[in-house]
């Protein structure tokens, strides 16, 4: 790790931390609604960036995950159990729809997974008895942890960026375990990588799994954030709006969903000027950037630094030519 | 009996409409790998093309289904080929999934914003007669836009099969470079398929629209079937395609009617799910082989 | 020299429709031999090879490795049986380093799924990897981005790679493929050197007439999905049967 | 739709000459302007406009100008929150808005935290059941509706079994659960129940289902794309049993879609402008002059609900969310004295209104009023 990244490791720290001081209400929700989201992102850039894999059910796990912890922790079971099995339960529910897909052909994953969410929607509206139906839960309670009430909006911020910060964490420790080298490999090379000895498909699976169950963490920040949750916000159009996140961040680097996250919640608020033209202009950017630069904002940031990075001489290049 | 009838004859002239979005929907990922999200925004916008020819320019009818179909053979095939899919080709199938999704939202919301945000009613081309056919009633709309669908898509089939540009474009679909070596200019042949697809959705956008009412977001619901009926089918077959969206046209009416009309768009999906698992080339699809 | 044969196949038949690219083809391969594979354009051998490697099914006909058949082996469990290859186009991992290609090559070897997610980073491999890239003479690009490397430079990381883990076997598809004259010599070279070392056994298939007979102990000559010939360097050259069959006779 | 822009610039212009002089009063507006709500969502927001810019040139509340703001809730109920959070954050008093109800039971949460009366436009019975001092409705919800339409279907029309065709959304659930208990309360059967979904196109099941359960009426609670598909599709199976609704199905944008297939249908109305008021009449002829299409419901509502913001704190007489949100509890307006709400309306302690209703019925492509049924 070079004292670069380390330094902007503690700035970003540090940005989080101030960023809600003197702000308003509306401006701290919104700050929890990216960090929410960059959770979110992040698992699908797990699914996406690393092990190549497109998943259109990111709002669905993301829905299950705020479904379980509104349930249990509006049953009274503390949100710090409810939290695991909404982790627990999109984990395995990853496996389970994940494993049929991948063994059969790499690119189906994303069918399974359109369907999967369109029918996460159907039961969440129909199975009134369990979920309310389409009007939705109403009045899920936030987390108390001792004498730490997160009722207000500031303290729910800190909850939400704790949350936030060991997750990044925990995905930061295992991309740079083995883990982290055998999804980079299969990202760049699968065939290579599989006769190199990784089970692929297994590895594969595992990413969407764990990528799912980061959505199954984001659902159950979001159920105490908003404090309501119906079935009609965890359509497939949030699913495409994660993937927006990823994509035009940048997949396959870390701080990619973060700043996609940043731009799609944000966006809409800046371009609010704009009255009813700013989805016009919203889908003309999103546009734009995929023409100029298919691999999202932080690969055009890498572009322009090689760019305007002096040219390293490299001895072997000539001794490369003669060999 | 005259119950079955019924929901066979409304499912599959429902189905013939899905059957023409789905089989763009195939032809463009045959020929350049491109998911296009924006499928049900193309069958949505010809309407709207119809609409504003008439009530702005003040055309006739025949008029204006004509410009409608040449605004979406320029606008949505070849502008949408050159100006999005070409430039995003070479860096693969995520990016461009994204500009699709992003071109849907914008043709869908500059509908709404410089046309309307309600629903339009849409000019008939054929009589609304009824007529009683075994107890089922059958309009000569439904009728007309079964035969008119068929006929495109058997008309297309003939074209690809029969004639010499037909069949440079299923080898560039099959293989590009090969294609290439035997001298078809594979740029042209992807061009073309781009424009049939803007032709079929029009088509399909014409037919549909006096009886779904021409609307900003019908698109999601119609790319949303398009899409399952592609994969149904067979992605990589234009009978597949057919197949696929008469089969989830008399589906959805089956299940409305007879399983949940609270779960009827399940089914479908469920179809799908299946599929992926049993038969992953789809009813009608061919293998495409074991990807090494 | 022991005879203890590492890989057996045994009447390797692969049909495509009505075109047989590999006919009955049977042949042994005994530890520390280095073995070419030969063979006119569409003879078969691309074929061959890639029923060995279990991707593509065989119509008939069985492989065994150290003697246990793979059939319906996976690459990645062919790996694990100590089966390293290599790959007629570059295959490296292009956005990693060197050095982490290296490793990647030799991780799956290492503990379990489990302990490679709570172990060191670099799963303990750091130094054997380095004495890799050192053996092969990579050392001074160990942390370039391995697409930034020259193609004969990624030629010799592929192989790098298929040696990390250690293989018993290891087959190398075209390793000559485009790479210069100067470099070629230096590949053979390494390749030789390590045989001799570790004594692992080789698999190769080539065009280039010159490589081939100036590596391998033993050739093996296939012509439409069938072998014509088989022998030492000397007597292949001397073959009526495989010049015919290069001539187009 | 250039016309809207022109206006809303006019507008903003106006706006911006006005508050260089005066202190201001602010309002807020939240509504579904993108999104699949942006139909109903803007005919509201053109009513609330039509209805500020009056007041403004009236000389606005207390003589002070209105400035509002225009909130895009894009009929996401999440980011609606979000904007009641903004709007209150921003200083407004009071708020207009949403139309759609899964949005407002989220966002009627935050207003009531702060303390900021709501006027709203949905009509889901669960709204002012939560027993929330800060949210009004601008028209009755659709539980206050039912009996009326249960005792239509019983003693009129002397039907004992009917069938309802409902939107499975959260607007469609609560109208057809309301529907459901009060004919079962009144002895009336429900003998077909065929929920749609959102943006449905083909209706021909739901009709072939209702057509073969012997009803002998059909109550339909569909969005008006939707309600318009499924009467076309009536016809065309021949469905020929009476055909009841809401508001929605007799409103002018069915029967610009449905066409002839439109003629017959019923609604229990709560507000049309089909109305024989003069004060709707007005109402009607200048918002058609101002926006090019002749208003709904909806925009009667966003109408209404602004004027009353100003007629409440008129009589408090000072700009204090608190105590316009008390004077409103059990207020009542008369039309004559307070014209802005068009019809005599009064709400109860929980914000729910009562008013006058119309059975409307379509002749020959125009929706008449029939009868005027009384305030409940």
């Amino acid at each position: 790790m070079t004292a670069f990244r380390i330094l902007f490791l503690i700035t970003f720290s540090v940005a989080l931390l101030l960023a809600p001081i003197g702000q308003s209400n509306y401006i701290i929700y919104i700050l929890c609604s990216w960090l929410i989201f960059s959770i979110s992102a992040m698992g699908l850039n797990l699914t996406l960036g690393y092990a190549g894999q497109i998943s259109l059910a990111q709002a669905a796990f993301m829905g299950i995950g705020a479904y379980v912890t509104a349930l249990l922790t509006m049953a009274g079971v503390h949100w710090l159990v409810a939290v695991f099995c909404s982790i627990s339960a999109t984990f395995l529910i990853g496996l389970a729809l994940g494993y049929p897909a991948l063994r059969v052909q790499h690119h189906f994953l994303a069918f399974v997974t359109l369907a999967f969410n369109a029918l996460v929607f159907l039961v969440l509206r129909n199975e009134e008895w369990l979920t309310g139906g389409s009007l939705g839960l109403v009045g899920i309670p936030r987390p108390v942890f001792g004498p730490f009430d997160t009722m207000k909006q500031l303290p729910f911020y800190y909850f939400t960026v704790v949350c936030f910060l060991v997750t990044a964490g925990a995905m930061a420790w295992m991309l740079r375990s083995p883990w982290g080298r055998a999804f980079k490999a299969l990202r760049e090379n699968p065939i290579r990588a599989n006769s190199l000895g990784l089970n692929t498909t297994r590895m594969t699976l595992l990413a969407f799994a764990i990528g799912s169950s980061m959505a199954g963490l984001a659902g159950a920040l979001q159920a105490p954030l908003v404090q309501f949750i119906e079935p009609g916000s965890f359509t497939l159009i949030l699913s495409l709006k994660i993937l927006l996140m990823v994509i035009v961040g940048g997949s396959g680097y870390f701080f990619g969903p973060i700043l996609g996250a940043a731009l799609v919640v944000l966006l809409p608020e800046m371009l609010r000027f704009t009255d009813g033209y700013y989805l016009i202009i919203y889908a003309l950017l999103v546009l734009v950037v995929m023409i100029f630069s298919p691999q999202g904002l932080l690969g055009l940031g890498r572009k322009l630094l090689i760019a305007m990075k002096p040219r390293k001489e490299r001895g072997d290049l000539k001794q490369g030519a003669q060999l | 009996m005259a119950e079955l009838l019924q929901i066979l004859i409304s499912g599959l002239s429902s189905g013939a409409i899905y059957a023409l979005a789905a089989v763009g929907f195939t032809l463009l990922w045959q020929a350049s790998q491109t998911i296009n999200f924006a499928q049900g925004e193309f069958v949505m916008l010809p309407a709207f093309f119809v609409l504003a020819g008439m009530t702005l320019f003040g055309l006739p009818l025949w008029a204006a289904i004509l410009t409608a179909f040449v605004l979406s053979i320029v606008i949505l095939g070849a502008m949408f080929k050159k100006l999005v899919v070409e430039p995003m080709l070479p860096h693969g199938t995520m990016p461009l999934v994204i500009a699709t999704i992003a071109l849907g939202l914008l043709m869908k919301e500059s509908v709404k914003e410089f046309y309307s945000a309600q629903g339009q009613p849409f000019p008939s081309l054929f009589p609304q007669h009824v007529m009683d056919f075994f107890g089922a009633s059958v309009s000569v709309q439904d009728l007309c836009n079964l035969a008119v669908a068929f006929a495109a898509i058997i008309a297309l089939q003939l074209f690809l099969q029969r004639t010499r540009t037909g069949r440079a474009m299923q080898a560039t679909a099959q293989d590009p470079r090969v294609a290439e070596i035997l001298g078809v200019d594979v740029k042209r042949m992807v061009m073309y398929t781009f424009l049939i697809n803007g032709a079929l959705a029009a088509i399909a956008s014409i037919l549909i629209s006096p009886v779904y009412l021409a609307k900003f977001s019908n698109g999601e619901t119609l790319g949303m079937i398009a899409f399952i009926a592609a994969i149904v089918g067979g992605f990589n077959q234009i009978r597949g395609a057919l197949v696929g969206g008469l089969l989830i046209g008399v589906l959805d009416n089956l299940a409305a009617v007879y399983i949940s009309a609270e779960y009827r768009t399940a089914i479908p999906l469920i179809l799908l799910i299946v599929i992926i698992m049993v038969r992953p080339q789809g009813i009608m699809g061919t293998s495409e082989g074991r990807t090494v | 020299m022991q005879t203890e044969t590492v890989l057996s196949v045994k009447d390797m038949t692969k049909h495509f429709g009505p075109i047989k690219a590999v006919n009955g083809v049977s042949f042994e391969v005994q530890k520390g031999e280095i073995l070419g594979l030969i063979g006119p354009n569409g003879s078969g051998k691309s074929t061959l090879f890639n029923c060995i490697l279990g991707q593509l099914a065989p119509s008939s006909g069985t492989v065994q490795i150290n003697g246990k058949s793979v059939a319906g082996a996976q690459a990645h469990d062919l790996n694990r049986l100590g089966v390293g290859r290599t790959f007629q186009q570059l295959s490296v991992f292009p956005q990693m380093s060197v050095i982490e290609n290296i490793i990647m090559a030799g991780q799956e070897h290492q503990g379990t799924m489990f302990t490679r997610l709570f172990g060191k980073s670099d799963a303990g491999l750091t130094s054997a990897a380095e004495d890799m890239i050192e053996f092969f003479r990579l050392g001074h690009l160990r942390d370039e981005m391995a697409g930034s490397l020259s193609y004969g430079q990624q030629k010799l990381l592929d192989a790098a790679m298929a040696f990390m883990a250690g293989p018993g076997l290891v087959l190398l598809d075209e390793p000559a493929g485009g790479v210069n004259l100067t470099m070629l010599q230096y590949l053979k070279e390494r390749l030789i050197t390590y045989n001799r070392e570790h004594g692992t056994t080789f698999v190769v298939i080539e065009h280039n007439m010159e490589f081939v007979m100036s590596l391998c102990t033993r050739i093996i000559v296939l012509a439409e999905g069938e072998i014509i010939a088989e022998g030492a360097p000397e007597d292949i050259r001397a073959n009526q049967n495989v010049i015919d069959a290069y001539l187009g006779g | 739709m250039k016309r809207r822009v022109f206006a809303g610039v006019s507008l903003s212009v106006m706006m911006m000459a006005m508050s260089a002089h005066a202190e201001t009063v602010k309002i807020a507006n939240i509504a579904e302007l993108s999104g699949p709500g942006a139909a109903a969502g803007s005919v509201w927001s053109d009513g609330v406009d039509l209805a500020i810019d009056e007041i403004n040139a009236q000389g606005g509340i207390l003589g002070m100008q209105v400035d509002m703001s225009k909130y895009d809730t894009q009929t996401d109920p999440q980011v609606s929150r979000a904007l009641v959070q903004k709007a209150i954050d921003e200083g407004a008093f009071a708020l207009l808005g949403t139309v759609y109800s899964s949005s407002t039971v989220v966002n009627m949460l935050v207003a009531q935290q702060n303390g900021i009366p709501q006027f709203t436009a949905s009509e889901a019975p669960s709204i002012t059941q939560k027993g929330n001092p800060y949210i009004f409705r601008t028209n009755w919800g659709a539980q206050k509706g039912m009996p009326k339409i249960a005792t239509y279907l019983k003693d009129q029309l002397g039907v004992s079994k009917v069938a309802v065709a409902w939107a499975n959304t959260e607007f469609g659930k609560g109208g057809h659960d309301s529907f459901v208990e009060n004919v079962k309360a009144a002895g009336l059967d429900v003998v077909a129940d065929v929920p749609s979904e959102q943006g449905q196109a083909d209706f021909s099941a739901d009709v072939l289902k209702i057509k073969n359960s012997g009803a002998e009426a059909v109550f339909i609670y569909l969005t008006q794309e939707e309600a318009a598909r499924f009467l076309m599709e009536a016809v065309k199976q021949g469905l020929d049993i009476p055909r009841i609704g809401d508001s929605v199905l007799t409103s002018e944008k069915v029967i610009d879609l449905a066409g002839p297939a439109a003629n017959g249908a019923k609604s229990h109305a709560a507000l049309t402008i089909a109305a024989d008021d003069p004060l709707v009449q007005e109402f009607a002829a200048k918002f058609s002059k101002r926006f090019g299409y002749s208003p709904d419901y909806n925009g009667m509502k966003g109408y209404i609900g602004a004027y009353t913001i100003k007629y409440g704190t008129e009589m408090v007489g000072e700009v204090n969310s608190q105590k316009l949100a008390d004077v409103v509890h059990g207020l009542c307006l008369d039309a004559n004295t307070y014209p802005g709400v068009l019809i005599d309306m009064c709400w109860d302690d929980v914000g729910e209104v009562s008013r006058q209703s119309y059975m409307v019925e379509v002749k020959d492509g125009r929706e008449t009023v029939s009868e005027v049924l009384p305030a409940n």
